[in-house]
């Protein structure tokens, strides 16, 4: 191969842009970078639903059947404001379905992936960018689906994320929100449709539109992420659709796939039957249980670039790091019967499922410890979204090692359906990937937008989420030794309950304060698009081909022919006299190109 | 070197110096030979040469080997280079994967019938099986003597 | 095109884009410089796309038949309902593979005639397949579905499937009866504490259907009419008196066995008749003792002119004919009765459920052969056609599966 | 400024250390908020588990969080004074870092095994081997937990079962073995005092069992959603003396008997 390097292909002033013109840019576009954004800034709203939602559990928790301020009297003016039970199944269910379907996965492959994966491999988009388009399309009509179902009177969906039949199966199971359980299917399973568009994308993308040179083992560990993410998707999300159908068969049809014979709900007969819930729970967790990696794997990988590059270090451990990454992907598919250890699922495929899942911690314990490696002896710079990525490895090691418990089968059964799993998945989850978003967001803004966000406001930001989400998340560790059980709208009736109420008072305190910091990033964010400091190609003075390209990028991305000779993460190489050696950068006479320098 | 070259017909060429049609009526008699085969388990079967069970195997064999022939000629797999295992060998196994860990629960699960879902369960309509209880009790590999019992009645 | 290169105009905030703006350099694809990649899979990215979507697609019909396999294996001992009892035609089945296995040949047919650019003959190949697709769905939608609607076959809480010849199904039937006025205008004797709980369990049952039309012979009149009282009512009767030699869940077997007989139960149900018969004719000797006499003399004249009726009806391959196919296929009546199928609700529940995913799959590959018939089909649509043809025989490969699991097993 | 984030850093181990030390010791700001006491005979075993991992976990978290903070402190790009150590990684670290981990997994996925089959693969035994009969059969429906006591003859489903609700009582110091089913849509039989925890699935039957070893009033918790009412699906546990739990029996019995209720609720 040979440099070509052509010159740009953008810069020209056409500003009578039509109507016509605009939408085609900016609304139905088909360049990833828009796309992208596209994703991103639907998240983010999403994002603040479920954050509210989430505020109306923690209202409940602390202060159980007292009139919900602001909202209440507009919701419950039957009852005085208070909220009422079914409200609650539904804010919980809306919760988690918002958090995982509408934000966590569509952030990290929608959003990120989609900026991110052409730029980084040097491509000019992406392989399909028509399908890349629809991908982001089929989310509206998800998106309509969940609103109807949220809002289907007199209650919305309540039958959890996880949706278990028989209660989400029979309609008389749940009085009130028979077509909004129906809703919530199909919005889940939309979500499904546009996230394998876009994960047949982004394999194809990956593979086949790498710059000159760039070999799979130079990729950077965020596109090596986004890759397997994609994997783990397309394997494990058709299973979850055809389950999905089956419960909407179920449901509209009347057959009985997951409803058991001679059920008696409501005093009536339910009349189809032969069916068993645990297959529903099966198939659910066949899915969401390689989701619960895809919600953190692209969020591992654009850690170890933020680390890499404000530790000014190599990455510790590339290859461990590849491989870890597919181990735990590899592995994330056999797992999945550690949700149901308590199931009713035979106890001798739990002590299988046992094993395997105690296996899927080293990978993630291995990626910890190379994480430290690549801080030590580095040159820390405290930038935000270092402070993010140094959190994210903080937090995930709480999240990661309060997993162990749940793994092991017999602690798992005091505390499975306890606080003590919500706290742990908030902390892979919020405290883990979110944070990670965060801090890639401030990493990339510049890339994005050509304008950098306010360090300050942003390390206040960081400051107050990282305060504040310690003081949510780690007390229900402590609930959840008492064996505070999640889901109940009102816990405290029972005796071995009572006395929790303050520590829940605590925990609502902060999750407002942590709600109320997001005004930060939000002013900072909307701020910095419009007025933050313009900055060059490569603000951060980093390696990788995305800060080759102009920022924000053109149509097409790169305004030459990127050729790469080295992994992305050469930082003070002694190959150069500079701190970073950008993959591009042609290496100094004399100096013999490595192989493979990443080991 | 040119994109659209790149695209459409540079690696395409691997098998296209003279053509298959013949191998592909062959395939295609041998397809059809296959589902005849299929059938004449049934016949077997109907005729006690082999139990249900056996036929039901013989079956999915027939039906492989009709999915190999499909995908290695049809879908040029024979042609393609190494990446070919790399795609079809995961999804296999992990399509087996599920089904065999829903064995198990699923696959199972009359073995732990509650007295209530037992009345509701479908019942085999043989008049002289009065305990169905029972009944529910064996596992499924006796079904086919069940049925030859009632053919042979 | 060339617009959208200007897209980050105002944002361009580039200090170190030295570049010049004149040249577009191989400015004929996106209006922006074409770049090069790395050596990779050597084959085009659609294939790549194509291929990876079908492992998808593996895994999601691994999902669907995963589950068949499992609730069919898994069904109580000895209920799954055969081929036969459902209306399932092995022949048809059969035929439908000989067809995609056809329309697959000819795709790659198609396929190696526009690699050498024939282009006639690559249409006609595509042509061929389409018709054939056509067919399979045709067979589908005119022989199969029809086959199982029409008898009543489809998975629905209020469908007419009955998984036991119980008590309920008992009095579904007499509803449903009594729904078609088959009750005559001389009343009956009240029916006893049995029928009344039994009359309970079937209220949730939707109202009876009533001939609309009004097309109702003579002779489905009568029929029906023996069924209420010879059937139905002769069963509830025995159900709640509990006469000696007759035993009340076989009287429902019979009821059941008359109305739609499931070939493997032919010869329990043509022995358990004949001893019926016999007790028949004690119980006619002793029924003016019967409290209830009247009431069982007239049911027991049902009952004989009933049974002589099943004796007379035509057979089928497999045995008997049932009262409801004779009704519906040789009196031409619009309705159908209660059927009792073990694991039948189960069964149509997967049978749609994959027949009907894998149906669908066809009639997508119809349209993406409908969209291949109106290019010139050349050598420029080699990428395309492998494309469909690879899709083509994933939705061959699922039928080769489906077709023994759920026509022959 | 870099090294205020490292003490930032540092207060995760800390108090992370520090609010679970404050939880574990009894009396004090978090009284109670432990594992609630342990009633069952075969639960102990649990509590020793939660505790071992807690004691493994908690040292790699301390060490982990004591390196994130070391490593930020001493690195840090405005007091550092070592130059930048250019190194891709150790093969000799990675190995170590894991099989150690793997080892420690291996060992307590082997170690918990026995807990496992204790308490969901080997129902207890009577004296002659043979499974011990089921003392009552409790059905979950939506929101009440439907009992069904073996009644004298010590056999379920004969003419002679007692029917209660909610109130279930057990004796004490004696296996008990519970049938859990439920009738609706999945529920979760949850005694926190008992370590004990089983869903409940309609149409199928599970046995769960323990041997109280303290009287004592306790909570039945339904501890998978099961509708709008989950919250409400109190149930009372009751460990009886043995003569109190004969004489609860036999009253409940008399109570059946004299109502009419009890004799439609049989059917």
């Amino acid at each position: 191969m040979t440099a070509v390097t052509v010159d740009d292909a953008h810069g020209h002033g056409h500003p009578e842009m039509t109507l016509r013109q605009f939408i085609n840019t900016y609304v139905f576009s088909k360049d990833h970078k828009i796309i992208g954004l596209q994703f991103l800034f639907t998240t983010l709203l999403w994002f603040l639903v479920g954050g509210l939602l989430a505020l109306g559990i923690r209202w409940q928790l602390a202060f159980p059947w007292q009139s919900v301020p602001v909202i209440g009297n507009l919701l419950f003016a039957a009852e005085g404001g208070q909220m009422s039970p079914e409200f609650y199944t539904t804010l919980f269910t809306m919760h988690a379905t918002v958090m995982i379907f509408f934000v966590i996965i569509p952030i990290l492959a929608g959003a990120f992936g989609n900026y991110l994966i052409p730029l980084m491999i040097g491509a000019d988009d992406m392989a399909f960018p028509t399908l890349n388009m629809l991908s982001y399309w089929f989310m509206w009509p998800a998106f309509f689906c969940i609103i109807m179902s949220f809002l289907n009177p007199p209650y919305g969906a309540g039958a959890g994320w996880t949706s278990y039949p028989p209660l989400s199966s029979v309609s008389e199971a749940a009085p009130g929100s028979a077509s909004a359980q129906t809703w919530w299917l199909l919005a889940v399973t939309l979500v499904g449709v546009s996230s394998m568009m876009g994960s047949v994308n982004y394999m194809t993308t990956i593979l086949q539109m790498r710059a000159p040179g760039l070999t799979m083992f130079r990729l950077p560990l965020t596109i090596w992420a986004m890759f397997i993410t994609a994997i783990l998707q397309a394997f494990a999300l058709p299973v979850l659709t055809a389950a999905g159908f089956m419960q909407i068969f179920d449901r509209m049809a009347g057959s009985g796939f997951f409803v058991p014979e001679g059920l008696v709900i409501n005093n009536a007969d339910a009349e189809s039957g032969g069916g068993q819930p645990l297959l529903w729970q099966h198939l659910f967790w066949f899915y969401s249980h390689p989701a619960v990696y895809i919600m953190i794997l692209p969020a591992m990988g654009m850690v170890s670039d933020i680390l890499a590059c404000f530790a000014r270090k190599p990455i510790f451990g590339y290859k461990p790091m590849v491989y870890s990454i597919s181990g735990i992907a590899g592995l994330g598919f056999i797992v999945w019967g550690h949700h149901m250890f308590v199931s009713g699922m035979n106890p001798m495929l739990g002590l299988t499922f046992m094993v395997a899942t105690m296996m899927i911690a080293l990978p993630s314990a291995v990626k910890v410890f190379n994480w430290l490696g690549t801080i030590w002896g580095g040159d820390i710079k405290f930038t935000t979204p270092m402070l993010f990525a140094l959190s994210f490895v903080s937090m995930f090691v709480i999240g990661g090692l309060s997993g162990i418990f749940m793994a092991a089968t017999p602690v798992d059964i005091f505390i499975h359906d306890t606080y003590f799993i919500v706290a742990h998945f908030h902390y892979v989850l919020f405290s883990g990937t979110a944070m990670a978003v965060f801090g890639s967001i401030y990493f990339w803004f510049p890339k994005m937008f050509g304008r950098k966000m306010n360090e300050t406001a942003g390390k206040w930001h960081f400051f107050l989420t990282f305060m504040f989400l310690n003081g949510t998340f780690f007390l229900m560790h402590i609930l959840g030794a008492v064996g505070f059980p999640r889901r109940l709208a009102d816990p405290y009736h029972y005796a071995t309950f009572k006395h929790l109420l303050p520590m829940n008072q605590f925990i609502t305190y902060c999750a407002i304060g942590m709600v109320a910091s997001q005004v930060i990033f939000a002013a900072n964010f909307f701020y910095s698009i419009f007025k933050g400091p313009k900055v060059g190609r490569n603000p951060w003075n980093a390696n990788g081909l995305e800060w080759m390209a102009p920022s924000p990028p053109g149509h097409g991305n790169f305004d030459f022919q990127p050729i790469v000779y080295r992994g992305p993460y050469e930082y003070n190489s002694p190959e150069v006299e500079t701190d970073f050696y950008p993959q591009t950068q042609p290496p100094p006479d004399g100096v013999e190109p490595a192989a493979d320098e990443a080991h | 070197m040119d994109h659209e070259t790149h695209d459409t017909e540079h690696h395409e060429e691997h098998h296209g110096e003279h053509s298959h049609l013949r191998l592909f009526i062959g395939v295609a008699i041998a397809l059809a030979v296959l589902t005849g085969l299929s059938f004449s388990t049934e016949f077997l079967f109907e005729n006690n040469i082999i139990s249900k069970g056996m036929s039901w195997f013989l079956m999915m064999v027939v039906s492989c080997a009709k999915a190999l022939l499909v995908i290695v000629y049809f879908m040029h797999l024979k042609w393609e280079t190494n990446w070919k295992w790399v795609l079809t060998i995961p999804a296999s196994v992990m399509s087996l994967f599920l089904v065999l860990m829903l064995i198990p629960d699923v696959g199972n699960r009359t073995n732990h019938y509650t007295r209530e879902r037992l009345d509701h369960a479908a019942l085999p309509t043989k008049p002289e099986s009065d305990d169905h209880a029972t009944t529910h009790d064996e596992s499924h590999g006796t079904e086919s003597d069940d049925l030859e019992d009632d053919a042979n009645h | 095109m060339a617009e959208e290169k200007h897209e980050h105009e105002d944002h361009e905030a580039d200090a170190h884009d030295d570049h010049g703006h004149d040249d577009h350099g191989h400015d004929d694809h996106h209006g922006h410089i074409q770049l090069q990649y790395e050596d990779a899979l050597p084959i085009r990215n659609g294939k790549v796309c194509l291929w990876l979507f079908l492992s998808t697609e593996i895994m999601f019909f691994a999902g669907l038949i995963g589950t068949y396999i499992v609730l069919r294996f898994g069904a109580p001992v000895g209920t799954w309902p055969t081929p036969h009892d459902v209306h399932v035609n092995p022949n048809v089945g059969a035929l439908n593979t000989v067809i995609l296995i056809i329309s697959s040949f000819t795709v790659v047919l198609g396929l190696e005639f526009a690699k050498a650019d024939k282009r006639r003959e690559a249409k006609l190949a595509m042509l061929v397949t389409f018709i054939f697709g056509l067919l399979f769905i045709g067979i589908k939608l005119i022989n199969e579905y029809p086959a199982k609607f029409s008898h009543g076959i489809y998975p629905s809480s209020e469908g007419l499937i009955h998984e036991q010849s119980n008590v309920y199904y008992t009095a579904a039937v007499r509803d449903t009866l009594k729904g078609w006025g088959a009750e005559q205008a001389a009343p009956v004797a009240a029916a006893d504490s049995a029928t009344d709980e039994a009359a309970e369990g079937a209220e949730t049952a939707p109202p009876p259907p009533v001939e609309s039309d009004g097309i109702m012979s003579d002779e489905a009149r009568s029929l029906i009419e023996k069924i209420y009282y010879g059937g139905a009512k002769w069963t509830e009767y025995v159900a709640a008196e509990k006469p000696d030699g007759l035993d009340a869940r076989d009287t429902m077997m019979s009821l059941a066995q008359i109305i739609y007989p499931l070939d493997r139960n032919s010869h329990a149900f043509a022995h358990y008749i004949e001893h019926e018969r016999e007790v028949i004719e004690r119980l006619r000797e002793t029924a003016s003792e019967s409290p209830r006499a009247v009431e069982l003399q007239q049911l027991l004249e049902q009952r004989d002119a009933l049974l002589a009726v099943v004796a007379s009806l035509p057979k089928t391959e497999h045995g008997n004919k049932g009262v409801n196919d004779y009704l519906h296929e040789d009196l031409h009546f619009h309705h159908i009765m209660p059927i009792h199928i073990p694991s039948g609700n189960m069964w149509a529940g997967t049978y749609f459920l994959l027949t009907g995913f894998h149906a669908l799959h066809v009639l997508v590959g119809l349209i993406m052969f409908i969209c291949i018939l109106l290019t010139p089909c050349g050598k420029k649509e080699y990428g395309l056609i492998e494309n469909c043809g690879l899709y083509w025989h994933f939705v061959d490969l699922v039928w080769i599966f489906l077709f023994p699991l759920l026509y022959l097993f | 400024m870099g090294r205020l984030w490292s003490l930032l850093f540092l207060t995760v181990p800390i108090l992370g250390v520090a609010i679970f030390v404050l939880a574990m010791i009894p009396g004090g700001v978090f009284d109670d908020h432990w594992l609630p006491v342990n009633i069952n005979e075969h639960g102990q075993i649990i509590d020793d588990l939660f505790m071992f991992i807690l004691y493994l976990t908690g040292v790699i978290f301390i060490g982990t969080g004591i390196l994130l903070f070391w490593f930020l402190w001493k690195y840090d790009t405005e007091t550092r004074t070592e130059p930048v150590k250019y190194t891709h990684g150790s093969h000799t670290l990675e190995i170590i870092w894991s099989i150690l981990p793997a080892a420690t997994l291996l060992f307590i996925a082997i170690y918990q095994m026995d807990a496992w089959a204790s308490h969901k693969m080997v129902p207890p035994v009577d004296d002659h081997g043979d499974p011990k009969p089921a003392l009552v059969e409790v059905t979950g429906r939506q929101f009440e937990w439907r009992l069904r006591y073996a009644g004298r003859d010590g056999e379920l489903y004969t003419k002679d079962d007692i029917f209660t609700v909610n109130d279930l009582h057990v004796p004490v110091n004696e296996q008990v073995v519970i049938v859990v089913k439920s009738q609706d849509v999945l529920h979760s039989f949850f005694l926190p005092n008992m370590r004990i925890k089983q869903d409940v699935i309609p149409g199928m039957k599970q046995k769960v069992w323990f041997q109280a070893n303290q009287v004592g009033q306790y909570d039945l918790v339904c501890a998978e959603l099961c509708g709008w009412g989950h919250y409400k699906m109190r149930g009372r546990l009751w460990v009886d003396s043995a003569d109190d739990f004969a004489k609860w029996l036999e009253q409940a019995e008399q109570e059946q008997n004299s109502t009419e209720i009890a004799s439609a609720s049989q059917e």
